[in-house]
Order: C-alpha cells, then structure tokens, then sequence
C-alpha cells in the first residue's frame, strides 16, 4: 500500500523524526523539571536532616544546608568529616549513589569533641564569638570568653581566629554501649549492586 | 464475564509479565525494600502501563489498522508509550517520595516501556476484542504491580539474610525470580 | 560485655525440634512401604545420605562449623523430597534434588532459615519441570522400561507378591540403581512384575482416566486397605494426618496452617463437587485424602523457615495455599499442586508477614483510645516487677 | 487453680485475674528459699549505700567522711523529684565517699557512701506514731515520698515519683503487686506469708494516701501460704485478693493491669493516667513503716537462693550489705558457684563483682550452679518457629524484630514494637535455637535512642546556625543604616556604657561587618545567597 514508507531507509528516517520530536518534547518538559526541582524543599531538607549539622564549613560550603542542596544537585556525598562513615552510608543510600570513602581532600573522620577556652590565657578579642557558626561563646570585649560546651558543635572555626591560641579541641571520650549486638549481619544490599543507581 | 475474570488473572498470574513473560525485570529488581515506597511504584507502574497499553491498543485498532500501517506499529507504540510516560511522570512528580524521584526514574520509565512495549505488540498480534485486549492490559498492569510489592517485601527478608558473597544483589534476585516463576508455571493451564 | 538476661532456658533444640518432625513421619513412611514396597526407603536413604553430604560440604566452603550438621534441617528435608519423589526412580533423580534442596535453595539464601523457599518443595518442583517423565510415570520407572525394550510384557500376577518381599527388594534396588542390572542375570524376569510398585495417587488417576476409572474400582470392592494401586493412599494418607496431629500435640507446630489449608480445601471441594453433572472436579474425600494434601499440610507447608509467622498471616497462609491446590488440581495442567501451591505460598508470605501482623499489646483499637492523652513516650520499656 | 476456687469460692473478696496473652511456665526454683523464716540479718562490718539506687538522678550526700551517722539519720538527699533521701542504715563512721561497683545497670560504678558500723546500731529519735487515718492525702502524701522509698519490685522506680504521677485525681484503682512471677524470687511471698497484717495495712495506707476507690492484692493461685496468711487477716474488707494464673510475665506492670482489668494500657502511657496505681508489696511494707512507726527505708526482703548456697532464705537485709557478705552468711559453696545474678533468673543482671552492695530495688540474689545456669549455648540459626511469637506477653513478632535487629533496620523495628518490649525475656526463654533476643533489643534500642538523641542535638545546631545568620544579618542592616545615617551620635552613646550589650553586639556587628567588606568572608557571602531558604524565619 505504501511502498516507500516500507523501506528501511524511510523507516529510519521517521524514527530518527519521532526520536527528534520526543527530544522536544522532553526539552519542553524540562522546563517544568528545572523549575520543580527548586522548588523540592523537601530534597535539600531530607538530606539536610542526614547531615550532623556542625556547621564546620569543612565540606566547602557555609554550613551543611547549603552543602545539601548542593548534594540535591550532583555534589559528591563523601565531603563530610564530622559525620563518620554512617553519614556516607546514609547519604549514599538516599541518593542511590555508590558507598564511597571520605574525601581526603576535607580532612579525616573526627570524633565527638568540645572546644574549651583557656579563660586565663583569653584576651577577650571577640574573635572566635564571631567565628562561631552556632553563637555558642559568650564574653564580651576584654572579657573572658566561654564555650557552652552543651551547644558547641565542634567545628573548628573559632580555633584559627583565635589571635592568642588559647582555644582547645578536647575529644570526648567515645560513647560505650552498654549492651552490645551479639552479631549484626553484613547487609546484602540486594537492591543496589544490580545497576547501581549512579551509573544510570 | 468469566471470559474477563480469566483474562485478567491469567495475565496477572498465570503468564505473568515479569517471571513468565520476563519483560521489565529490571525494575522488580531496583525498587525500594521499603514496601510504602514499593506500592507507590507499583501504583504508578500500575497507571502508566494501563494508560499506555491501552492507548497503543486504541491506536492500533483504530488508526494503524484501517489505514494499513502495521509495520509502523513499533515506532507509534514507542513514541507513545515514552511520551506517555513521561506525561503522567511529570505531572505527579512532586508528589513522589524521593527514594524514587532522582536517577531512577528514568530507568522506569524504559523499563516500562520494554513491557509496554511488549504488552502492546502481544495485543497486536492476539485474537481477542477490544474490551478483552483492555482487560488483558489491565491483568498485565496488575501481574506487574503485585510483583513488584510481593517481590520488595521478598527483598526485605534476603537483605536481612547471610548470604554468601558471590550470591548478593542481583544474582540472589535471579534465583529468586527463577524459582517464583518456576512456581507460577504451576497455573499454566488455568485459564 | 554484658550478658543480658534470661540466664535461664528452655531445653528444645532445633535439632530436637526438626528430629520430632522427621519421627511424625515415620508411621506415614512404614505405611507407604507396607503398601508399595521399598522404593521409599531406597529413597530416603539415598537423599539423606547426599544432602547430609551436601550440606557438610557447604558448611565447609562457608567457613561454618560442621556442628550445624546437628540440627537435622537437612535430614528433614531429604526426608520430606524423599517421600514426594516416585520411588523407584533412579539415584540421580534424588542426589539432583538434594542438591538442588540442599545447595541452591538453602545454602544460597544464607543456609538454614534464611531461604524464603521450602527446599524440599523447590528440589520437587526442579525435578518435575527437568525431568518431567520420571516424576510423573509412577507406574513404570523410565530406566526399566528402557532395559526392557518396551513395556512390561513379562506380566506376573500381582497380587500374589507381597510389597515387602524379597523380590520387591532386590526390585526397587535396580530401579533407584539400573546400572546395578548389568550384574543381574535375568532382568527379564524381574522386571516383569514392575507394575506392582506403582503408587500414582488416586487424584492423578482421577484426572487421567477420568470419574469413571476411581468409581470402577470403588464398584469393584477394592476398599482402602486394599495393597493394590492407587488406592493406599487414603491410609497412608491417615497416617500422615496421624504424625500431624502427633506434632500438634508436642506444639512442634500450631493449628493455623494445617488447619486453614484442609478448612479451605474441603470447603471449595465441597462447594464445586457436584455428583452428577458431567464436568466433575473431584470429591472432598478425594482431595483430603487421595493425594499429598495430608503431608502437605502437616509437614511441608508448615516449615517454619518458609511459612508466614504470626498466628493470622499463617492462617491467610493456608487459605492461600488451600486455594492454590484446588485450582491447579482441577483447573491447572500439573498433576502435583501441593508443591507449586506450597512454593506460591512462601512467595506471598513476606508480605503477609508485613500486612497481617499481631496487634501489639497497647496498640490498635483499644490502645487508640486514650492515646490523646500525651505523646506516646520513648521508654525503654517497663521493667517487671514481680 | 482449681484447688484454690474451691477454697475460696464463697469468699467475695478473692476474684481471678484473666490469663494474659504469650508467657512461660518456667521451673520456679522457689521451694528452698521458703523452707526457713525470714530473718534480720546481723549487722555487716561496713556499709556501701549507692547514691542512685533507682532509675532517675543521684542523691546528694549530706554527710563526711569522718562523720559519725546514727541509725535512721538522713546521710544523702534528694536531687530532685527522681532520687531519694538516703538515710543510714545502721551506726557507724562514714569512711569515705567514693566511687564503687554497684548492682544498678545504669550506673555501675557510682559514688557511694561508706559507713563503718560500730555495731551499737544507735537510732536517732524517731518522733511519735502517726495516725494516718486522721491525714489527708496531702499530709501523707510528704511522709511517704521522704522516707525515701523506691520501687522494690525490681526495676526501681523512685516513689515519690511514682507517687507524683498518681495524683491524677482519676485514680480508681490501687493495684498491689505480689505477684512474683519470676523464677527464685520468694521475698515478696515471704514477707506477706510473715507481715501479712502489716503490707494489708500497707495497703490501706496508700490507698488513703491517693484515694483510690479499689485495691487489689495480686498474687498468683499457686502460692498457697501468702494467700493463707492474707485471708486470716481479719480487716480486708477495703482490699480484694486477685488470684493469677503462674504464668511467667503475669506481675510486669502493663500484664498485671491486663489482667486485673482485661483492658491494655495505651502505649507510651503511664498506669496512672488510665486510673491504676501499681505498687509492689515490698514498698508497700515499707510504706507501713514509715508512716506507721515513722522508720524510712533502711532495708529490703531479699531472696539468697541458688544451688551454690547451702541455707538458702530470705533476710530482711540492710541497703547497702555487700553480695559476698550475704553469700557467705549463707554458706556459699565456692565449689559449685558459678555465677552470680542479681533479681530473678529471667530479667536480672549479672553480677560480674560480688563486692556489689545490695541496694533497696535487689529483691534477689542467686548464686547459682552450672546446673542452673548452664554455660551459654552457641547461638543457632534462627528457623522462625514463631515460638517467641507465642510466648511474647506483648504480642510482637520476636523473630521478625531479630531480623531487622540484625541488619540494624532501625525504622522497622520502631515500626514493628520495639519499643513495647518489656524485656521479659520469654522469647529467649522458649528459643530453639538459644539467641539472646533480648540482648539484641537491648543493644538496638540503645543504638534507637542515641541516633534519635543525635538527630535532636543535630537539630538543635541547625536551630541555633540559623538564628546566628539571622541575626547577624539583622546587625549587619541595623549597623549600615546607623553608620549612614548619624554615626557620630552613636558612637558618643555607645562610649558613655561600654560594657552594655548593646555596646557589645554593635561592636560585633561592626567587625563584622568590617570583616565582611574586607575579605568577602566565604561564610557571609554564602550564607547570604543561601539566605533565601533559611535565613526567612529564626527557629531558634
């Protein structure tokens, strides 16, 4: 009935066609995509909420929301210290990633600390009050300066400030649990080594 | 009406699309463990599949036919069913949980084209009317849906297993899927 | 580390627990051999044998301690796969089920209760679709028809041998081992009497010949005890039931399952039983207990392993199974329902476990109902005080 | 059971609780304990008095070392409204207050006080008897919780908070608890076999105390002496004997109230606030003596039971008695003892020192033998057989909990009832395969909770980041439109008071700002552009 269009080389050609008109279609499409990916407070908040929240600006960003919207976006998950390895974990599992070892590049895994001040050694410069990311010293000018150790997050920042380097990094001790898993099995992942979310 | 009950189980069960028929496999295997997330999927896949089967299968019978373009057919299911997909994808997106909305999407949206694709080049080529072809799409839709949820709950039980290392991920699933359509062969003949 | 209470324990074990299975089989094995002779025993002794091999030798490249042999699982479920297999078939049909049971199914999956599938029952079903003519051919083991060049003309009159004979030994010993004949001086003459070992269940040749072939021999006074074909299985059958009830009562298992499977399958075969109509789908008495309804139930779809937990999923569990038997018998193209029933079953439980869990204490409809009183508190659980 | 309807079939005061869902019949293991009276044990030559002996906060001492303490006389007081006052239990001179191996799983080593007795056991006045008929609940109410009284059925719940809670004026019910389901423990049956008149009164007394319109004495059917010694008791016309099937966790709190009333108390939801009052019968002694002889709490009925012993009964033990003391009052065999466990064999703990002193919650001591606590069986492959699913008072699904236990799938286990496990211990009781359940709950509720407790802190930084942005860029504008518009008054005000806070935070915004307009800090910059998302609201 139609003798051309039965040729292989015409066939080829309308697929090539339909295939172009998909493509727009889909191009159209992504304007919405853009637009509603902004606008998915939800992504950048759920990652957010996996994240310790030290606010240490070790990952490159200010602070550890805008490191997860930068995640929502493509960044790496691994460029985070002060969470340890279930941060990695978690973040690699809700965003289908492969599991990776942390960066090198943004230092290496911490363990739970406080930043204490030695106050006879303080000159009271205010320095580290304005380098603190959660207001967690108090002091005034020429006054001795303090850390509420129960809201210090450990982030580093107000040590380099500091012109007199009287502020310490004390690591606490690890947390022992008091009743201990006779056995955890290795988890077998099942759903992800298949094709491994990253690679699609 | 029996005729309808049986072309509905027989598609949902007896030669069912992923074990008997093994179209779409992939995605059984990516869905999430977490059975809320798997009904949402399966629901989905359960929608897409049905609206684009269906669709295909109108524009099969009603254009593609009458005007002597069957060997067209594969390229119109394509661009249809794609599209499609994408339509409904899109316009429900946000409402998605996000296990399922980042990379993933798009491996469902091919992989249920692959059955969409399948289900509708079966439904060119079969003998039934028009409302058993729908019933067929739907039996199809809803064999696809079922899998997907009995098989996240399965995986729910071998993530928590000790299986040996060569065995994990995908090969385990294999097996599994071999020996749940080894067991659904058991209704051949049912309908 | 501390070690957490109860310092106390019960004194079951699993090997105790999967040892009182294996004995509750015992009068259903001594009745099937009384009624069709030594091919079950051949059997069992074969597939114990290799699926404790294959076990051990699992255990060995899983790096596990071979002390694992003493829970029994593997010698339970050779037994189980030893007792669905004809008897009479040869060495390697059994050896492959076993390893099918032992190696593919359960070690894979992680070894014992980690394997989502009954083992015996997957073995069953490898078998069946692999090898689809020694399963099915209960009359005429494959290997001796093939030596006799056709079928067995050579016919002796039946009833004059007994099933335990001597004869019906050395008999079955060919069957599971033909190679065996070739030191043999006259197979002729002894598988001449071959027809005597068949055991095809009253159901299968219900469904071969027809209402008419069952209703015949009934007219012609063969009654249940009666040694000849086919119709043993209502003792055996029986005795099975009686094995079942007997790990009722040592609460090896619960009620649900068993219980639910033969509720529904009487209840449907009733329903659709219809006498005289000419399309019949088979008496209730005939699907209770002229097939593998009675070990299914009991033994196989009662594997705690595979099986749904909690008191209502079991019980969906078996409406479930019960209907996937009825349909397969009577509407499906397999002979043998109770294993892809029981293998659908195990499919469907992960989620029944999930859908139709036990309400916890404190929750649901009577917890809801002064649950505005504050928020629901993270305790770490009160403590007893007694 | 049969037995015991028939003997109290006509009596109105004796009803039947209901069977309870799930549980064991273990061995009892209660015959030896019971065979001798309970007696005073002589007074130890030192005293170790923990300063938490409950769930909840440390009490402060209020003594020295080198004090002398009389009997009775308050050496610790209460922190707050979870601790206790701690008085001394017998005369002597407090040798030292420092830190020692305790039977409390939440604090294994705590500061304790020392007393050296002298063995004169010297009291303190003790004022006149009251007459707590006459009293209001409220004049009661302050006698009862300065006794300082704990729990004394094992898991140590302060009493004056238990107490506090109960004064939701819908309290209907009192629930007594002499149940005493576990395995080894007699001491409550001992104490009402022998003090029958004295918890009854006990009774009466709490029931005043928070008006409740019933009280119920539960006691399982089997426990034929207590129940005898109770119903001789003339004045029980206020108290009803609850007779429980022996069953195993028929005396935990939330099993007791579902038996006593057939109903379940809502989850995550105190007794009291449905309107019951559980209290075990030991305190309730207690409560007798210090409202009616107007004696706080110095000692405790305690089993020492075991195989390893060769008299084994029940003492009517001081606080703070060191285990090995007790032990070798009763004759332990060093021989055949092979582990000690404090409370009964099914949810105690084990003591790993037997230097422990005994603290006001120890109902029981075992020093068992191999034969009754035989070594830990290697732990089996789970096979699922649902038996733990059965003996579950709590009707959670043990088997499907190890699992995710296992592979740490937190969200489900929360999702299946984790957290309405009571520990009992019948699961592993019953199981096959002998898995520590309750070890792997125990472990995945700690690691629940401090995950939850991480999220929490996490969520606090953020709180707090987000304030500080906010803030800072509020100085920041309110410092631009300052400095523009008249920066020269400000300054001469801000010179007159320069330690004001005002003073302080201007200055910080002006380095700030300074800082900023420097170097374009990276966190300021940023933290603008991100601004959009968190800076709209302080949350702090």
């Amino acid at each position: 009935m139609y003798p051309l269009i039965e040729t292989i080389y015409v066939q080829a050609a309308i697929a090539c066609f339909a295939i172009f008109l998909l493509l727009q279609i889909m191009f159209f499409l992504r304007k919405y995509w853009i637009h509603s990916l902004e606008k998915q407070y939800s992504i950048v908040d759920r990652i957010n909420a996996l994240l310790p929240q030290t606010q240490c600006g070790r990952c490159g960003y200010a602070g550890c929301r805008p490191y997860a919207k930068a995640m929502s976006l493509g960044e790496q998950v691994n460029k985070c210290p002060p969470g340890g390895e279930s941060t990695i974990v978690n973040l690699s599992l809700m965003l289908n990633e492969h599991k990776k070892t942390l960066d090198p590049a943004h230092g290496e895994f911490l363990q739970a600390a406080v930043a204490v001040i030695r106050e006879e050694e303080c000159i009271g410069c205010t320095k580290c009050i304005q380098a603190c990311p959660v207001d967690a010293i108090l002091g005034g000018t020429k006054l001795m300066h303090t850390v509420i150790e129960s809201e210090c997050t450990a982030c580093d920042l107000c040590i380099e400030p500091c012109p007199v380097d009287c502020i310490d990094l004390i690591q606490l001790p690890p947390l022992k649990p008091l009743w201990q898993s006779p056995g955890t099995a290795e988890r077998g992942l099942s759903g992800r080594s298949f094709v491994g979310g990253g690679s699609l | 009406m029996t005729s309808y009950l049986g072309i509905i189980i027989g598609a949902a069960l007896v030669n069912n699309i992923f074990l008997v028929q093994l179209l779409g496999v992939s995605s059984l295997f990516l869905s999430s463990n977490r059975l809320q997330n798997a009904i949402e999927l399966a629901l989905l896949n359960l929608l897409v599949l049905f609206l684009a089967s269906t669709l295909n299968l109108l524009l099969f019978n009603w254009i593609l036919e009458p005007l002597g373009l069957q060997f067209l057919s594969i390229i119109c299911f394509v661009g249809i069913s794609s599209s499609l997909t994408i339509l409904i994808l899109e316009s429900i997106k946000r409402k998605l949980p996000i296990s399922i909305r980042r990379q993933r999407l798009a491996f469902y949206l091919t992989s249920g084209n692959s059955a969409i694709l399948g289900i509708s080049l079966m439904n060119s080529n079969s003998l039934l009317s028009l409302p058993q072809s729908i019933a067929y799409n739907f039996g199809n839709a809803l064999g696809f849906a079922l899998m997907i949820v009995a098989f996240a709950a399965l995986r729910l039980r071998l993530d928590c297993a000790d299986i040996p290392a060569p065995f994990r991920g995908a090969a385990i699933q294999l097996i599994s899927a071999g020996i749940v359509s080894m067991c659904l062969l058991g209704f051949a003949g049912l309908v | 580390m501390i070690t957490s209470s109860p310092f106390q324990h019960g004194k079951q074990t699993v090997g105790d627990i999967m040892s009182l299975v294996i004995i509750a089989c015992i009068p259903g094995i001594c009745i099937s051999t009384w009624h069709f002779g030594y091919g079950l025993i051949l059997n069992i002794l074969l597939a114990t044998s290799s699926a404790l091999a294959f076990e051990a030798a699992c255990l060995l490249m899983r790096h596990r301690s071979l002390l694992a042999l003493k829970d029994n699982s593997a010698l339970l479920t050779a037994v189980l796969l030893a007792i669905s297999i004809p008897p009479g078939s040869p060495w390697w049909l059994v050896i492959s089920g076993s390893f099918v049971a032992i190696v593919m199914v359960k070690h894979i999956y992680g070894g014992l209760g980690q394997n989502p599938f009954n083992p015996a029952m997957v073995a069953y079903v490898f078998l069946l679709l692999s090898f689809p003519l020694d399963m099915t051919s209960w009359h005429l083991p494959i290997a001796l028809e093939n030596l006799t060049g056709g079928s067995a003309e050579t016919d002796i009159n039946l009833a004059s041998l007994s099933p335990l004979s001597w004869q019906r030994l050395k008999l079955s010993v060919l069957a599971a081992l033909p190679f065996l004949s070739t030191f043999y001086e006259n197979p002729q003459s002894a598988i001449g009497m071959i027809d005597g070992m068949a055991m095809a269940t009253p159901l299968i040749e219900y469904k071969m010949a027809g209402n008419s072939a069952i209703l015949a021999s009934r007219d012609a006074g063969q009654d249940i005890f009666s040694r000849q074909s086919g119709t043993g299985w209502e003792l055996t059958n029986l005795s099975y039931l009686l094995g079942g009830l007997f790990l009722l009562y040592k609460r090896i298992i619960s009620w649900h399952i068993p219980f639910s499977i033969i509720a529904t399958l009487g209840v449907i075969s009733f329903l659709f039983y219809a006498p005289n109509s000419s399309t019949v789908f088979g008496t209730p008495y005939l699907h209770l207990l002229g097939s593998a309804t009675m070990i299914g139930a009991f033994f196989i779809a009662t594997d705690p392993v595979s099986a749904a937990t909690g008191n209502n999923a079991k019980i969906v569990y078996g409406i479930i199974i019960g209907l996937s038997i009825y349909s397969i018998r009577v509407w499906g193209s397999y002979l043998d329902s109770v294993a892809l029933a029981v293998l659908f079953g195990n499919f469907c439980a992960p989620l029944l476990d999930h859908y139709f869990r036990p309400r916890v204490y404190g929750h649901g409809k009577q917890g809801n109902s002064g649950s505005t009183l504050r928020k629901p508190l993270l305790s770490l659980g009160d403590k007893i005080e007694s | 059971m049969k037995l015991m309807r028939k003997i109290f079939s006509a009596d109105k005061n004796v009803s039947y609780g209901r069977t309870i869902p799930g549980g064991i019949r273990p061995r009892a293991h209660k015959i030896t304990s019971l065979r001798s009276r309970v007696m005073a044990t002589p007074i130890p030559p030192v005293l170790i008095i923990p300063l938490n002996q409950q769930q909840g906060k440390a009490s402060r001492p209020c003594v020295k070392a080198g004090d002398r303490v009389l009997k009775y006389q308050k050496i610790a007081e209460a922190a707050d409204d979870s601790s206790l006052n701690i008085h001394a239990p017998s005369s002597g001179v407090v040798s030292m207050i420092q830190n020692h191996t305790t039977i409390n799983i939440n604090a294994a080593n705590q500061l304790c006080i020392f007393i050296e007795t002298d063995g004169i056991d010297e009291e303190v006045p003790i004022p006149d008897t009251l007459d707590w008929r006459g009293m209001t609940s409220e004049q009661l109410l302050p006698v009862i919780s300065n006794a300082g009284i704990c729990g004394m059925g094992g898991a140590g719940f302060p009493l004056s908070k238990k107490i506090d809670s109960a004064i939701i004026p819908d309290i209907h019910t009192l629930i007594i608890n002499a149940v005493e389901c576990e395995p080894f423990i007699t001491a409550d049956q001992a104490l009402i076999r022998e003090h029958a008149d004295e918890v009854i009164q006990g009774a009466q007394i709490l029931q005043h105390a928070i008006n409740a319109k019933r009280c119920l004495l539960a006691i399982e059917s089997d426990k034929t002496d207590a129940i005898e010694a109770l119903s001789n008791y003339a004045d029980r016309d206020s108290i009803k004997l609850l007779l429980l099937d022996n069953k195993y966790p028929a005396g935990g709190e939330r099993q007791l109230i579902q038996a006593a009333t057939g109903k379940e108390l809502p989850a995550g939801h105190l007794p009291a606030e449905a309107g019951i009052y559980v209290q075990n019968a030991g305190t309730v002694f207690s409560i007798y003596k210090a409202v009616v002889e107007n004696k706080p709490c110095i000692s405790r009925v305690t089993t020492l039971t075991g195989e390893a012993l060769q008299t084994p009964k029940n003492f009517n033990a001081l606080v703070g008695t060191q285990v090995s003391w007790l032990f070798d009052l009763c004759g332990i065999d060093n021989k055949t003892h092979s582990k000690s466990v404090a409370g009964g064999s099914l949810m105690g703990i084990e003591l790993m020192d037997n230097s422990a002193p005994i603290s006001q919650s120890t109902n029981c001591l075992i020093a068992g033998s191999l034969s009754e606590f035989p070594d830990i069986m290697p732990e089996q492959a789970c096979i699922r057989c649902g038996y733990c699913a059965n003996a579950c008072p709590s009707g959670l699904l043990p088997q499907q909990l190890l699992a995710y236990s296992r592979c740490e799938e937190d969200e489900l286990l929360a999702q299946q009832g984790l957290f309405d496990c009571i520990e009992c211990g019948a699961c592993s009781y019953v199981c096959p395969s002998s898995i520590p359940l309750v070890q792997y709950y125990r472990s995945s509720k700690e690691r629940i909770i401090s995950a939850r407790q991480k999220k929490e802190t996490s969520q606090a930084w953020q709180n707090r980041f987000q304030y500080h942005q906010y803030r800072i860029k509020k100085l920041k504008d309110e410092a631009l439109s300052r400095t523009s518009a008249k920066p020269v008054i400000d300054k001469q005000q801000s010179a007159d008071d320069p330690f004001s806070k005002e003073q302080a935070a201007l200055e910080v915004a002006a380095a700030v700002a300074r800082v900023k307009a420097k170097k374009g800090n990276v966190i300021a910059s940023s933290a603008a552009t991100d601004g959009s998302q968190s800076d709209g609201e302080p949350t702090a």
